[in-house]
Order: structure tokens, then sequence, then C-alpha cells
């Protein structure tokens, strides 16, 4: 509840007076006010950007897999099928909504918008940029990932809810992916946090410099596997590519959202790509040093931030194209491989790379490979 | 010369090593063991002439000694108990004594026991004997006394046993042994007196003598009574009755001559010259406690009693063995005459000089019976009648036994003359001077005639006149000099001339050697321990032992001979005037003996058979030894003590098996009639049943409760805690 | 209104709803549902004591320990419940009475 | 006024879900609606400053212990368990005899007074003092827990540890399936 997106703001002009206005009129609860405003305000411009970067998700998955297989890919709505997205949003709308019988109503209706809640609520940590993230929570990561376990949950009502086998299936095996994915993932985030000495992502980035050297993924040997080990725990999370079993079309047409029609559809969908981004930004805060500006340019003024939300972006984007392509190259896993591989493979890893993070803390006092190497002991600050 | 631990243990040691080795190689080398314990009592003679050299010829002085002690027992300061070794001239004397006489005793039983298939057996008892009688020549306190006392005790019985195929031999050895048991009894009760009269004079319990010479000195018996008598005189008495048991003295003398059934080296060394003396030497020891309980009279009385008893007993006897045996007894009788009498080292000297020619006499005895080989029987002959005219046929042990009987009998120029005469001189001046001492004097004088007598008769039977079973006598093979056999008989009889005890042929001064006056070492070197001779022992000191003696710092004054025996000049005249009829009287005495039995046997114009025949009443209590045995066992045994057995008998089993046994058996029936009652009752039907249906009743209530539904435990564990909680008092 | 006794109360209602859900249902797994809310309601006690009484962070560590144990409490209760359906083929408090006195 | 309505809402939705928990038949909604009291629960941490414990709450409960139910339900017959038991006997809730009913009157007096007792107490001498601002308390809670609660932290790691091996051990399926 520390540095929030209202402390940034309010330290502009125009927000100082709306600031002193609030006071004067409404006495005690005026800061409350205003932050309330701010955050209104802040939260719809997040979600709308983020549901078109969603629905352009959607639509640069397509391009992309349509160019790697040497065809065209929508280009009809708008200038090379751009709007894309939009139509399908149209269409999903248009739909009729259908409810099968003996469906649990209850969850049937409180699953899509539980998917929602959790990705949106993912949304108030992710850090843009130093001044644009929402509320610098100092358990950011633990929120995030207690949040994210909610769309898990979603996927199972859903699957329960809708009373049919094969979605009753997909939705168990959903969440039982997401729950094992789960461990993978906090394991290498506690190695960062290990590395960063802090659980709010503010800390973390702050931790890393702008230079690829300063990343964490080059930190050290163990953070560099870490890096690897979340990136396949959140494709396992976000039900993507090699692990998209859930909605495996071959098997149970298409998983936990079969009997969901129209806008609980487009809910369930919209969720998943969102999320997909929210996971990409989390792991490029982490790892690939976020906001970082090389020159630390990055800064208070706008145009810092600016530049810190530019780098944020290319960097998640970088990464969400490299989701993309790994959808259209690997194969989908069989359910034991998926279990074994978490169980057997990626938990021993991280666990490695936990304890291996540590003693490397505890040897080299937290300095980064590259301190060790190119710079004597002096010279550099070291990052810690 | 220093005294250390290794020129004084060996002497006990060696013959005891002996024994223990012997012990086991006896069966296997059995030549081997005789030749070793011959040459450990060689090497303790050796030790022993070694130290008599050092009291006797370099010394010369009577208060010179050596005392070394260590500690055996301390059980903290009450009970102290220190063992070791007292030398004084006396012990000395008696150490070469008993060293010499046994070593050639040993190498005479070489000879005599050389063909007994338990040669090697013999021979070890033997050795063990003389480190028995050593050690107690050695002891310095009567605890070690009593226990080498026991030692010797054992071997006698072990030694007159030694023929245990035949049963004589065994009832005999039982018999000494038992008899000489009561003697010890009394023994023991002596030295627990002695000890705790020591413990109440100077706080610390002890044995030794010279703490016993320094308790009497300072008073210590004086006052006080045990049973209405004084404490002295009943100690004295314990004492003697010791010496009455081992020596053989009147009323318990029955077992010595049973003695005899033991082979006859045993008999020279144990039964003539070293056990027996023993006694007469405790009571040398313990001198001062008989004076200071006035017993001397009852002591010579005894003695003089022993004495003529036992010669008239010697007088009927048949068997050669028996008539020494007697005359031992006699003999024995003599010193403790002596001591009664008051003259301390002329008793000594009699013991010394005794052994000497006693226990030649028995190995010449021995050699007789040894040679004379009766092929009927298959045994050898000790009858006196069958034998006879036997001077032939063994030369040299006849002259030996001549000179020997010369001896015993107190003839002029022998020991046996010097020692016995003064004996009888003090016995004459005594009784003289105290009427109470006249029947010990005259005693003494007729047993001196006696013994005389009956030592020629036995000569006369056996060397001279013609033998009386020719074909034993054919049998007998002539004697050749042989070293174990004839040897130590003659350095024995060479040992019986009187010169080397008094420094004068007759010892009475009449034929006077220059420079006499170290010679008469048994006058002047031991002192009577009499009342005011204990003074020197207040300064006696013990040392360590095992720590060099450094007795030398302190410089002895030599004594010198006192003609006046320390009497005032008029008395010392007077004593001399007595001693001058008594030694007349004396040789007249030994001569009529000698020439009585010289009439009797040789010429025969005495017939024995009529002396028999006219005092035929005497002659069978004498030929029955006055009936003593007869009294022992059939009175004084089956009359009072299996009377007092059945009485004994009639209370433990009457009175007490009754009353407390059978008693307490029905007060047990009572109780645990009661019990069972109690157990039945109580127990049974209220403890046990009782608590078993409780436990049915307690269970229907309980297993309502264990429903098994779980909601129903969680509400009660629920209503417990939210009534737990009500009972909080919150603050 | 946010003091020390509405959290009192709220803690309190969720005690004897957790309570009641033992009591009443005869599921296991409710039951198990029912002893959440009562750990958590300790929990929350903990929390608000820390927050209005005296600051110290015991009180949150200590929550912090009742939500562990009561995560591992009920992985293993409902594996044993896995078992006893299996053996049992229901899960019907009154089915498990084996213990029975 | 931020605190308020955070508190008021996450107040309104711990007790809904926690009396909706009790009411429902089905149970997989009642562990939806102990999801949404958990979410409360969560709230109500945060407006008591422990923004830590309210993490590890949605952490552990709403991802981990719901999730779990869930399965459970799942694996043991369904929301709609049949209601009789294997003898056909429908076995309802108030089911039971006098017994039950004294106990259970007799405890539900017992609680309340001792709950009158204990809010007696509370209102007499509790003052609001002035209450501390929000801290984070992320690094107080890591040090006290290193520190002060070494030991309880290292022996729920085991319990933790013999938890998970427990469980799986206890719930794998055994071959010969006793039916």
């Amino acid at each position: 509840m520390t540095d929030t997106i209202v402390s940034y703001l309010a330290k502009f002009g125009p927000f100082k007076d709306l600031l002193e206005f609030l006071t004067e009129s409404y006495g005690a609860n005026g800061p409350t006010l205003f932050a309330f405003l701010i955050f209104l305000v802040g939260v719809i411009i997040i979600v709308t950007i983020l549901s078109t970067i969603g629905g352009l998700g959607t639509y640069a998955e397509r391009k992309i897999s349509a160019d790697m297989q040497l065809r065209m890919g929508p280009n009809r709505v708008g200038p090379y099928g751009i709007l894309q997205f939009l139509a399908d949003g149209v269409k999903m709308l248009m739909k009729e909504d259908i409810v099968p019988k003996d469906v649990d109503r209850l969850l049937f209706f409180i699953a899509p918008m539980l998917a929602l809640t959790g990705v949106f609520g993912t949304l108030a940590v992710i850090p843009f940029s130093s001044g644009f993230t929402l509320t610098d929570l100092n358990v950011g990561v633990v929120y995030l990932i207690g949040i994210s376990s909610l769309v898990g949950l979603a996927i199972f009502l859903g699957g329960y809810a809708s009373n049919s086998k094969w979605s009753m299936l997909g939705g168990m095996r959903g969440a039982s992916q997401i729950i094992s994915y789960e461990i993978p993932i906090v394991l290498s985030i506690l190695a960062v946090v290990l590395l960063s000495g802090g659980l709010s992502f503010g800390v973390i980035t702050r931790a890393q410099g702008g230079w690829p050297h300063e990343w964490f993924i080059f930190h050290n040997p163990f953070t560099f596997i870490g890096f690897f080990v979340l990136f396949i725990g959140s494709l396992a999370e976000t039900n993507r590519a090699p692990f998209d079993l859930p909605e495996a079309e071959s098997e149970l047409v298409s998983g936990y959202h079969t009997e969901f029609t129209g806008m609980r559809f487009a809910f369930f969908a919209l969720a998943e790509y969102i999320e997909v981004f929210v996971v990409c930004g989390v792991t490029a805060a982490l790892f690939l040093g976020g906001y970082q500006v090389p020159f630390n340019l990055g800064g208070d003024t706008i145009w810092g931030q600016l530049l810190q939300l530019g780098a944020f972006f290319s960097k998640t984007l970088a990464l969400y194209y490299f989701v993309i392509v790994i959808r259209w190259t690997l194969p989908r896993l069989r359910v034991d491989q998926l279990m074994t591989m978490c169980w057997k493979y990626l938990i021993p890893i991280a666990l490695f790379n936990l304890v291996g993070a540590g003693v490397w803390m505890w040897l080299f006092k937290g300095k980064s490979l590259f301190v060790l190497l190119f710079k004597s002991g002096t010279a550099a600050a070291g990052i810690h | 010369m220093d005294y250390t631990i290794a020129n004084i243990a060996p002497i006990v040691l060696l013959p005891f090593l002996a024994f223990v080795i012997g012990s086991f190689t006896a069966k296997k080398f059995p030549k081997f063991t005789g030749i070793m314990v011959c040459v450990a009592i060689f090497g303790s003679f050796l030790l022993s002439a070694r130290i008599f050299a050092d009291f006797v010829f370099n010394q010369y002085s009577a208060d010179y000694y050596i005392h070394k002690t260590f500690t055996w027992f301390d059980l903290g300061p009450t009970f102290k108990l220190n063992l070791g070794i007292y030398i004084d001239q006396m012990s000395a004397m008696l150490l070469l004594m008993v060293s010499g006489v046994g070593f050639l005793i040993h190498l005479f039983a070489t000879y005599y026991m050389g063909e007994d298939k338990r040669y090697a057996r013999y021979m070890i008892y033997m050795s063990l004997f003389t480190a028995g009688m050593l050690g107690v020549a050695l002891s310095d306190n009567l605890l070690s006394f009593f226990m080498f006392w026991e030692v010797m005790g054992f071997c006698s019985y072990s030694l007159i046993g030694f023929y245990y195929e035949r049963e004589a031999p065994g009832d005999a050895s039982m018999k000494a042994f038992m008899t000489t048991r009561i003697g010890d009894v009394f023994f023991l009760f002596g030295l627990l007196i002695v000890w705790n009269v020591t413990t109440q004079v100077n706080g610390q319990g002890s044995f030794t003598f010279v703490d016993l010479y320094n308790v009497i000195a300072n008073g210590g018996f004086d006052g006080q009574m045990l049973l209405g008598i004084p404490l002295a005189t009943f100690a004295g008495l314990c004492f003697f009755m010791g010496t009455i048991g081992k020596s053989a003295q009147f009323p318990l003398q029955i077992w010595l001559p049973d003695a005899m059934q033991g082979p006859t080296p045993t008999s020279a060394l144990i039964h003539a010259a070293t056990m027996v003396a023993a006694g007469v030497y405790l009571s040398l020891r313990v001198y001062p406690v008989l004076e200071a309980g006035h017993l001397l009279v009852f002591v010579s009385y005894i003695g003089a009693i022993t004495a003529f008893g036992a010669a008239t007993m010697a007088l009927v006897q048949t068997d050669i063995k028996a008539v020494l045996a007697y005359s031992t007894i006699s003999q024995l009788g003599f010193m403790v005459l002596g001591v009664g009498v008051g003259n301390y080292n002329a008793a000594f000297m009699h013991l010394i000089t005794h052994a000497v020619f006693k226990a030649c006499l028995f190995l010449s005895s021995g050699s007789v019976i040894h040679s004379l080989h009766d092929h009927h029987t298959g045994g050898h002959v000790q009858e006196m009648p069958r034998m006879g005219g036997l001077r032939k046929k063994m030369p040299y042990t006849a002259f030996v036994m001549v000179i020997c009987s010369l001896a015993i009998s107190g003839v002029p120029f022998f020991s046996g003359f010097v020692s016995k005469d003064r004996i009888l001189g003090e016995a004459l001046i005594m009784g003289l001077k105290n009427p109470v001492y006249s029947l010990p004097m005259v005693l003494g004088f007729v047993a001196a005639l006696l013994t005389a007598f009956y030592m020629f008769r036995m000569i006369f039977l056996t060397f001279y006149g013609a033998p009386r079973d020719q074909e034993l006598f054919d049998h007998c093979h002539t004697e050749k000099f042989s070293f174990n056999r004839n040897l130590p008989l003659l350095i024995l009889s060479l040992f019986t001339l009187g010169l080397w005890y008094s420094g004068s042929l007759t010892g009475q001064g009449l034929v006077k050697f220059p420079g006499v006056e170290n010679k008469e070492w048994f006058q002047t070197l031991i002192e009577k321990p009499d009342a005011h001779h204990l003074a020197k022992f207040k300064n006696y000191k013990s040392q360590a032992w095992g720590k060099v003696d450094v007795k030398p710092a302190i410089d002895f004054s030599k004594s010198h001979y006192d003609p006046t025996h320390g009497l005032s000049a008029e008395e010392a005249h007077h004593a001399h005037t007595l001693h001058l009829y008594g030694a007349v009287g004396s040789i007249f005495i030994a001569f009529l003996g000698i020439f009585l039995a010289y009439l009797m046997y040789i010429r025969k114009s005495l017939n024995p058979g009529w002396w028999a025949t006219t005092f035929s009443g005497w002659y069978q209590t004498l030929k029955n030894k006055y009936y003593f045995d007869h009294f022992y066992i059939d009175v004084l045994i089956k009359k009072v003590l299996f009377k007092f057995q059945d009485f004994i008998a009639w209370v433990d089993m009457g009175i007490w098996d009754r009353i407390f046994i059978d008693g307490w058996a029905n007060v047990n029936n009572f109780f645990s009639y009661w019990a069972r009652k109690f157990d039945d009752v109580v127990v049974d039907t209220i403890g046990v049943d009782g608590t078993g249906a409780g436990v049915r009743f307690f269970n229907l209530v309980l297993r309502t409760l264990q429903s098994g539904k779980i909601q129903f435990y969680f509400v009660v564990i629920f209503l417990v805690m939210a009534s737990y909680l009500l009972t909080l008092r919150v603050a | 209104m946010m003091g020390l006794a509405s959290y009192l109360i709220i803690s309190t209602i969720l005690f004897i709803c957790g309570v009641i859900a033992i009591l009443a249902r005869k599921n296991i797994i409710a039951i198990l549902l029912g002893l959440e809310l009562i750990l958590n309601a300790s929990a929350l006690n903990f929390v608000a004591y820390t927050r209005f009484l005296n600051n110290s962070i015991d009180g949150h560590i200590f929550s912090l320990f009742i939500i562990v144990i009561a995560a591992a409490e009920a992985a293993v209760a409902l594996a044993i419940v896995l078992r006893f359906y299996q053996i049992r083929e229901t899960v019907h408090i009154d089915d498990a009475t084996q213990l029975q006195g | 006024m931020f605190d308020l309505t955070l508190f008021f809402i996450s107040a309104v939705l711990t007790v809904i879900g926690a009396i909706m928990v009790i009411t429902t038949k089905d149970l997989m909604h009642a562990c939806i609606y102990l999801l949404a009291s958990f979410l409360g629960m969560a709230g109500l941490y945060l407006t008591l400053g422990a923004d830590f414990v309210a993490a590890i709450q949605l952490l552990v409960y709403v991802g981990g212990v719901v999730i779990l139910m869930v399965f459970a339900v799942m694996l043991t017959g369904g929301p709609h368990a049949q209601k009789q038991n294997k003898f056909g006997m429908i076995k309802t809730a108030l089911m039971g005899n006098i017994r039950t009913y004294t106990i259970g009157g007799l405890t539900a007096v017992v609680v309340l007074l001792m709950m009158v007792k204990l809010y007696i107490s509370i209102f007499k001498n509790y003052t609001a003092g002035e209450l501390p601002n929000y801290l984070p308390t992320v690094e107080r809670i890591g040090k006290s827990l290193i520190t002060d609660h070494v030991l309880a932290f290292e022996i729920s790691s085991v319990l933790l540890l013999g938890a998970l091996i427990g469980a799986a051990i206890i719930a794998r399926p055994r071959k010969n399936r006793i039916n």
C-alpha cells in the first residue's frame, strides 16, 4: 500500500490542485476520495488497454501461425486484418447464450466471472513502469500467485458445472495441471525474491539494471535455469501450447468451455489471452529487468515513464511472440508426461535452483556473475 | 653381623619350601625329595650356626637381642597384630640344637626309611615339622608360637600315624593329637588373657614376649581376679597346661609311649629332642607369668611326680623304644622340676643336653631294631627279651648306646651329669630351705637312681649276655660303618661330653679348664627373667622387618661368669657347699643304679622274677601304667563324658525342642488360621469380586458415552472446552 | 466501527458457523469445511488482537502457522477420507463408527 | 473511508459465505461459498494491516485448500453424496435421540454464557487506543520467523513434509481394491 499510482501522480501540478480542492471540500476523507478517483480512472484505462491487447493477441496468434504455415491469416477486417478481434467480439455478443439442462446454474454463471476476476486481479500489481503500476504491494508476488490460482479453480468449476463428461475431464485436467505447475513457478520466483530481497515487483525490478548483463537472467547460472522453469510453468499455467490439454480439440472437443457459448466463452478466451500477457509481463519483470531502461533514462518525468513503458511492453511482447511461436511448433503432451514433467523434473530443478541461488548469494555476497568476472570487487557497487 | 630377612627367614622357610616342593615331587622323585629335604635342613643349620656364633662367641652379652616385626593385621587402632622374630641367647642356642640334631636325624632317616615305599612322604613331613620347631624357636610372640606349635602337633599326628595300614598307629596318632589338643586349648585361654591384659595396660593388644614382660614388670596382672583366682595364676596355669599337654607331663603323659608306633627317627626327632622340648621352652619363655602367679611350687611338684612315675614305669618295660619313651617323660619331668625349683638356665641346659643324647639313644635303638628282622612275621623285632649279645653284631651302635646311657644316667664328665646335677643341687637347696620343696627333692633323687638302673638294664638286656633268640641273632648281619647310619650317632655321642656345656669336666669347677669364664655360657648368657630382671625389657625396641639391623650402633656390654650367681658371698658359699653335696650324692646314686643293673642282669645275683612276684601288685600297676589309660578311658570318658553327653542331649531334645521349636509351631498355626479367615472374607469377597462388579457397572455408563459417533465426540469436546473457558477469570 | 469488537463478532460468527457445519452436516468433507472455518476464525482473532492490542508481530506469525498447518491437516484429512471412501464406499459420518466403545 | 468500504465488503463476504456454507445442500456450492468467505477473510486481514498474512491466505486457502476440497468432493462420490448409508437408511441431519439434544442444548447454553462473559469483559475494559498506522509487515515477519520462532518454523517444515508424503501414500489407490 506504499507507493501506488496515486502517490506518483500526486507529485504533478494539476493533480496536486485537485487534491487540495478535495481535501478542503471533504476534509479528512479527501485524500481517499482523490485516491479512489485516480484508481477508478487508472483501472478503466488499464482494463481497456489490456482487453485490446488480449484481442490483438488472438489476432497476432492467427497472423503468426498463418505466417509460419506460409498462409495469409486474417486480412479482411481492417488493414491487414488488424480489427479481426473486434469482429470476433461482436460475433460473441451476437451469439445465443445457451445454458444446457441440469447444469449447476450458480457455478455455470460464476466460473467465467471467476476466471476474469482472477486475471484482472493480477493487473493491479503488474509493474508497467515505476509510476504506472497500480499498487506496488510489498507482497505483490505472493498476491499475484494467489489470485492467479483462482483461474485454475474457475477452469475446474467451468468443467464441472457444464454437466458433461468431456468438459468434466477437461476441467479436472486443467485444475490439476495448473495446481501442479504452480509449485515450480513459485519456487523459481522465490529464487528471484531471494536475490532481490523483496516481494514487491518494484523492488525486484529496481534490483535489476537496464543493461542485459544487469538483468537477473544473467545474474547467475541458477537464475538462468530459473527463467526457463518459470517460462515453461507459465505456459502450463495458461494452458498454452504443449500443455493445452484441457481444451485439446482432438480429444475433448474444446475441453472445459465446450458448453459455454457467447459472452461466457468470450470471458474465458479473453481471460486466457490476458493471462498470457500477464504471465509474460511477470516473467519479463522478474528476469528481464522489467521497465528498466539502459542509460537509466527512466525516471519520474513523463518521458522517463513512457520510455519505461516502452521497455516493459517490448520485452513482454517479445515473450508473447515466443509463446505463440511455441504453440505451433511443439506437439501436445500426454497427461502422464505432463505430470511426470512437472513433478519429476521441473520441481527438483526448481528446488535445486532455489538452493543454488541461496548458496550463490551467501558465497559471492549477491554479486552477479558479470560483476565477478569483469569488474574487481571494489569497482562495481554490486547489484544488491 | 647385620641381620636382614635374607639371613633369618630362610631358617624357617628352607625346610617349609622343601616340604612344599617335596609334596609335588614326592611320588615321582622320592630319592631327590629326600636329598632336597636334607640339604634344606643343612641350610638352616648353617644359618643357625652363623647366628649362634654371632650371639655366643663374639657378642657374648646376656642382653643382646634381635627383634624384627612386621604388621600382619591392622584393623584400626584397637586391633593391630604384629608378628616377627625375636632372637636372644636362649633361642640362638635352641636354634642351633634343633637344626643340628634335626639334620643328623634326617641323615639317619635317609638310611632308616630308605626302602620304605612312602619314603618321600615321610621326609616331607619331617621337614615340615622341623620348620615348625624352628618357627617356635624364632617367633617373638605367643600367637606365631602357638601357630608353629600347632604345625608341630599336626606333623606329630601324621608321623605317628605313618604306617596307616595297621590300626594301632592310627589310634596312637589320634590319642597323641587329642591329649596335646587339651593342653593347647588352655594355651589358647592363656593367649586371650595376655591379649586382654596388654590391651588394658597399654591400650594396644599385643602377644609379644617383650610387651608381656613389660606388662608384668609394671604390675599389669596385680589385683585382677578371674573366677576367684588371681589372673596371673590362672594365666600361668593355662600356659603350664600347654606344657603338660605337649611335654607329656603328669596328667597327660599317656600319649608319648603310644607315640612309639611311629618310625624311630620320628620318635627321635619329635618325641625326644624337639617337640616335647617346645613345651618346656614355652614355660621358660612365660616364666615371669608363672612367677607372678606363684605357681613355681606346683610346677616343681608336677615335674617331680612325672619324673618319678615315668622312671618307675620304665623299669618294667620290655620294648626297647618304650623304655626310652618313659625315660624321655622322666627327663622332661626333671626339666620342669628345674623350672619349678628356679634353676632357669640349668633347666634349659638339661633341655639341650637331653635332646642330644636322647636323640642318639633313639637312633641307635632304631638301628638295632632295623637290623633285627624276624622272618616269620616279616616285621622288625623290638622286644628286649628276644635280644641279647648284640654287641658282637653291632659294635658301633653298642658303643654309642653305652656312651649315651652313661650320659643320661648322670655319670660325671658327661653332659647329663652336668645339667641334671645342677637341677638336683638347686632342688636340694630349695628343699632344705623350704620344707614344701622337700618331696620334689626326694622324688628327684630317687628318679635319678631309677634312671641309671633302667638304662643299664636296657643296655645289658640288648647288648650283653647270651642271645636269647638264636635264630634272630643269626639273621642279624654284622654292622658295617656307613655314613648315614653310624656317622650321625658318633657325632651326637661326641656332643654328650660335659665340657661343651660347662667348660669343666664335672661342671662343678672341680676340674677347671683355663679361661673357663666364657665356656660357661649356659650359666652366664641365659638370665632368668624373674621380677628384678624384667626392667631391662623396658627399652627394648622392635625394628620394622626388612630393614637392615641398626643394632650394632648400640654396643652391648660383655657379661662375665659370676660364680656367686648374684647371691651374697655367704649365701653363695652355703649354696656352693650344698651343690657339692648334691653332686657327690648324684654321682653315688648313678653308680649305685648301674651296679644294681649289673647285679641283676649280668651277674644275675638278683632275680628280676623275684622282684616281680614279691611286689606283684606294684609290678602289675607299673605294667599297665598306673592304670592311667584305664582311668581315662573307662572312668573319665565312659562314665563322666558319656553321661554328660546324655544329659546335654536330654536338655536339647526335651526342653529346647519341645518348648521353643514346637511351641513356636502352634503360634504359627494360630496366626495362619486367622490370616486365612481374613483373606477369605475381606480380600476375596469385598476386594476382588467387589471391584469386578464395580467395573461392570462403570462399563455400562462408559459404553453409552463411546457411541462411535464422531460428531457426538466433537460436541463433548466442545462442551468441555466451553465450560473450561467459562471458569477462566477473564481480566 | 472497525474496532476490535466487530472483528471478534465476525470471528465468533465464523466459529459458530464452523461448529454448526461440523455438527449438522453428515458428509465428512462438509465437516472438514466446518473445521477450516473454525481455524480461520481463530487466525482472524490473532491478527485482530495484534492490530488493536500490542502490535507485536507474533500474532501474524501464529496465524501464518495456523494457515500452514490447517492446509497440511486438510491434505491429510482428505487423503484419509479418500481411503475411507475406497474401503467403505461411503463418506457418511455415521458409518465411521468402528472405534465404538 | 477506503478502509471502511474494504472492511464492510470483506466482512459481508465472509459472514454470508460462512452462513451459506452451512445452509447449501449442494457440497460444491458449499466449497464455493467457503472460497468466498476465505476471500472475505483476506480482505479483513488487509484492513487489519496484515498484508503478508492476507497474501498467504489467498495463496494457501484460495489457491490450495478449496481446490483440494473440490477435488475431494469429486473423488468421493460427487456433491450429492447419497443421503442414506449402506443399509439404505436415509440419515437426516436432525436424526438423533434425547441424549444428543440434551448435550447439544447444554453446550449451546454454556457457549452462550462464555460468549457473554467474554464480550462483557472486552466491552468493559477495552478502549480503542490510537491505532498505529500501517507498516509493511513482511520484513518484520521474516525476521522474527527466523530469529524468535525458528523452532516452530523448522518443525512446521518437517510437519509439512510429513503431511505431503503421508497424504500421498494414504490416498494412493491400492492395487487390491476391496469393493
